[in-house]
């Protein structure tokens, strides 16, 4: 039955290149790692590229003569250009190398709290996001409201796990300065439509920042489609090492707002007195960079572009639609999110019974099988549905519709186990 | 099958049949949540003197969290504070001993632990062992909040 | 005359454990790598270190509860335990990590700015910092006086290329907030005695900031010891990764001062209304962190303690020893620092009569030998000596006094070059 | 020595024997810095209607900054603005060709170029390229303030 799924990739190909999956676990068990969500496997061809990097011409960049300096320094560029035509910026200069997805965002929240008009966040106008961000989209907005003495507003969500935009017109005003909300939900895998939100942001001139390290990994990201000022994203999550994230801006904005960290390579002139700074998107890379791990997304993005995002994608949604009809056959299931798999990427989140995710998610570990238990970085989703947590699992280009039945089955062993 | 260890009988027994379950009137009360997970307690204790005359709790978590305030209740109502606390040591010792304890010393906990020493193949697994602590926490905050009190009180 | 200079550790094992070293540049030139100041080279150990990780235990960490989350988890938490032992810190949770050293101090400033009484950094109060700070310890506190209000003084600069201390008791007043400054300096080398200085900011209730960035890789390093109350340092300068740096502060500090980023993995609990912070380090590391990286750091200082951080430190002063007496026998080199090798690291910073760094480095390199040129990220520097630029070279435990001689004989050659 | 195609006579004899250095009058000026080695020049322009009268300049830097400055002043004054901008973009391009550019085609930038064409080996140096340009760069940023003004003033 799995084997008539359409759209999948070639699986056996792929799996090659990623040797953790070949690990066996608990004495015995083949590792079955549908955790995806929280951070990918990396590829051979990115490890290489790392080993490569630090044996052969690991040094400083931007500020040598030397052939080393050189190498490094070009090898660290190109991963810029890689990742920007990756997400199709108008501009290599717009993208900026961050350490993670959770710094891009703070990183726009702070420069909006130091900005001057007309960006300024401050007392008397409005940051807007919604019920289903990760922390990493909430509490730093939560930090600049409260600092700054604006006030946080929020989407809601409806019962079927997508977000309630009925209220654009009144939650977005003219006093916001900026929204902020994500593409993908971590927790449901909801697909949120930003059009009419990114419309109604631009008719009052707020900033949209759009939180996509759930989407880039995932399908084909276009930030000139997306229309959105902001767009933050995170290297683990799409193949990459750790430690790299990217925050791609638009030009003008870039350079209209102040920096955020200081240090080296983000300056033009230093004097005790003042300085002044480096054009985006040095200005926003304080200090020596990620540069190995930039290095390492910059093969990551030529990876996953060479297999192709779309294929990805559609290899993604026939195992969502597949994982969501087997899960729907196991009793006192319970789909938190989008339960069939229209506008959803591979990322489901259940409760089973009055099983504590904490236990379901021990016992499948038992059997091998990866997923992840709690509230996933979006505490108010759980919440919102009046769960203490959720069991999720996460599927990516390299999961096999085999996997979502050893899932499957193990969730019956579950059931048998506490029963 | 080495889940075993872990989710002993005696566990899924209090687990599934808890012990003392329900907020009652108490002389202090903690909150204690675990952040990785979600687990939350809410837990009252009631001395007279240095008697433990109740702890009643209330939460939502795992298995491992919630069998282990069931435990605690059982062990500790009616103890002496002195005793209790040597218990509560006692267990954060077993709990922290990463399943590397020998079989021996763990008869020997057995004397003191009673039910609790089925948390021993819990300590294997380190994302677990804050679960069965949680309760624990949550009465050694309670329990100095009164006690501070009293020291106040009397000062 | 090279061999038998005291103190000089067993380089032909110790650069068996760095490949790059064998590089072979600009079509037959031996690399002579002096630009350690910059970055330094990796072993093997710690290549292997992150191979293995990615290969075989990769997973996001604090949240699984399978197998890989908690190897993950072990090792990332490990490698703490490894740092806080290599500076001797009084407990595991006082060290932060970070993206790199600049982040660290950003990390403080943007602390102090947010902070309550008595730490707080306002209009009124006083930032004290120094004139040989590397810009990364310059600009955060720029931007803190800027944004605060608060007034920003600094130490200056004998013409011997040490800090002049003389001031110290008018320069740290009541007034002062911090006093942040370098242990080493970047650019010249020179060790600061920072008694005196600790000793004055303690009596008026200062907090001070230690960049150890030029220390940590080269001395033992002992923040009890040291008496401050955060010491920064970055990873990759200390043959870990890039993509990684330290902070570390003192418990009670971490504890009071408010959070920086907000995010993932800093949070205790969150509602959409507010959220209450975990306790540190966790507090300070918002989102995925570096968890490779941190990883490869674990093994860097394992590498280093191994052959001794007495002995590198004594391997390092005899080169720097045998490098300034052969330096000062090439007319028109002028020593820009301590022309000696008391109280100073192994990183020398020169001119080479009017012949302009950029010239002297390219000249250099083209023999192999890679120095760096330019301000070094300490313009104040330059401009305090009336010099637009430097030539500095740096050593490390595997540099060896031959290279120390192709070094001397290559400026020679600059010399005829462009004679 | 490969160093030798940067380093041309040409290059090293404008470096010891500048042409046309020190600041004088003029219609506009530009100061530009090259944050990674700190380089830095300060340069004028005057013009006569759309002649370049003067190009003079001041500032520190390596070898290829200097020559760079000076061949630039030898090349432009005296040019009309258009002739001017022709030799600037053929300049850029020979700089931003890596070093691949053919001998045949840097045969021909040497009708427009002149001594400037010495300058083919340092765009193999992508470090000494910025040096390179930085007065250029000046030139072009002095230039348009002084025809973005007379616009103004026309407009
Ligand atoms: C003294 C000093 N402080 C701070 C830094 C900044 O370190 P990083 O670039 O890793 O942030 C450096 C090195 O660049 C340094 O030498
Ligand atoms: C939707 C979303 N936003 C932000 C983040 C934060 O990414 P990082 O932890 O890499 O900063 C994550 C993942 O953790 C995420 O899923």
């Amino acid at each position: 039955m799995t084997s008539t799924l359409p759209g999948l990739l070639d699986t056996e190909a792929i799996r090659k290149d990623f040797p953790i999956l070949d690990r066996v676990v608990h004495d015995g068990a083949k590792l079955v790692y549908l955790d995806n969500a929280a951070t990918s496997q990396k590829p051979t061809q990115v490890l290489d590229a790392l080993a490569d990097y630090y044996e052969r011409h690991n040094a400083n960049v931007h500020r040598g003569v030397h052939v080393l300096a050189e190498e490094a320094t070009a090898l660290y560029e190109s991963a810029r250009d890689k990742v920007a035509e990756f997400i199709n910026a108008p501009s290599r200069d717009e993208v900026v190398f961050t350490k993670n997805a959770s710094e891009s965002l703070n990183l726009v929240a702070n420069m909006l709290g130091w900005a001057d008009e007309p960006y300024r966040v401050e007392r008397g106008t409005e940051i807007v996001i919604t019920e289903m961000e990760h922390h990493s989209n909430i509490v730093p907005w939560q930090l600049l409201a409260q600092r700054t003495g604006a006030e946080l507003k929020w989407f809601g969500l409806t019962d079927g796990g997508r977000l309630d935009v009925s209220g654009v017109d009144e939650l977005i005003t003219e006093r916001t300065k900026v929204v902020a909300l994500t593409l993908v939900s971590n927790i449901m895998g909801t697909i949120n439509p930003l059009e009419p939100i990114i419309r109604r942001a631009q008719e009052v001139g707020a900033l949209v920042v759009v939180d996509a390290s759930q989407a880039a990994p995932h399908m084909p990201l276009d930030v000139q489609d997306l229309q959105a000022d902001f767009v933050a994203f995170t290297g683990h999550k799409m193949c990459g090492p750790t430690g790299i994230g990217v925050l791609w801006g638009r030009q003008e904005l870039l350079e209209d707002l102040p920096p955020f960290l200081g240090g080296g390579e983000m300056i033009e002139t230093v004097t005790m007195h003042s300085s002044t700074y480096a054009p985006a998107p040095h200005k926003f890379e304080a200090g020596t960079p990620p540069v190995a791990q930039a290095v390492g997304l910059g093969v990551a993005v030529d990876y996953l572009s060479a297999i192709g995002m779309d294929r990805i994608w559609q290899h993604e949604h026939a195992l969502t639609e597949y994982a969501v009809r087997r899960l729907r056959e196991i009793p006192d299931l319970r789909i938190i999110g989008p339960d069939s798999a229209e506008d959803r990427g591979a990322t489901i989140s259940f409760t089973l019974g009055d099983i504590h995710p904490h236990d379901v998610g021990q016992v499948l570990d038992e059997q091998g099988i990866a997923v992840r238990v709690g509230h996933h970085c979006a505490r108010p989703v759980c919440l919102r549905y009046g769960i203490p947590a959720t069991t999720r699992a996460s599927f990516y280009l390299y999961n096999t519709p085999a996997e979502v039945d050893a899932l499957a089955d193990g969730l019956e062993h579950v059931r048998n186990f506490f029963a | 099958m080495k889940l075993d260890s872990m989710y002993q009988d005696v566990i899924l027994d209090h687990y599934k049949h808890p012990h003392g379950r329900g907020l009652r009137d108490g002389d202090a009360e903690a909150h204690h949540t675990n952040p990785t997970c979600g687990d939350e307690i809410t837990l009252r204790v009631r001395y007279d003197g240095e008697t433990i005359q109740d702890v009643s709790y209330e939460g939502q978590g795992c298995s491992i969290s919630q069998a282990s305030a069931s435990v605690l209740n059982e062990l500790l109502v009616g103890k002496e504070l002195p005793e209790a606390r040597r218990i509560q040591d006692t267990f954060l010792e077993l709990m922290q001993s990463k399943g590397q304890i020998e079989q021996a010393d763990i008869d020997v906990m057995e004397d003191v632990l009673e039910d609790a020493v089925a948390f021993a193949g819990v300590s294997k697994y380190p994302a677990r062992v804050k679960c069965a602590l949680l309760s624990w926490m949550a009465w050694k905050d309670a329990t100095a909040q009164v006690f501070s009190e009293k020291e106040r009180g009397a000062a």
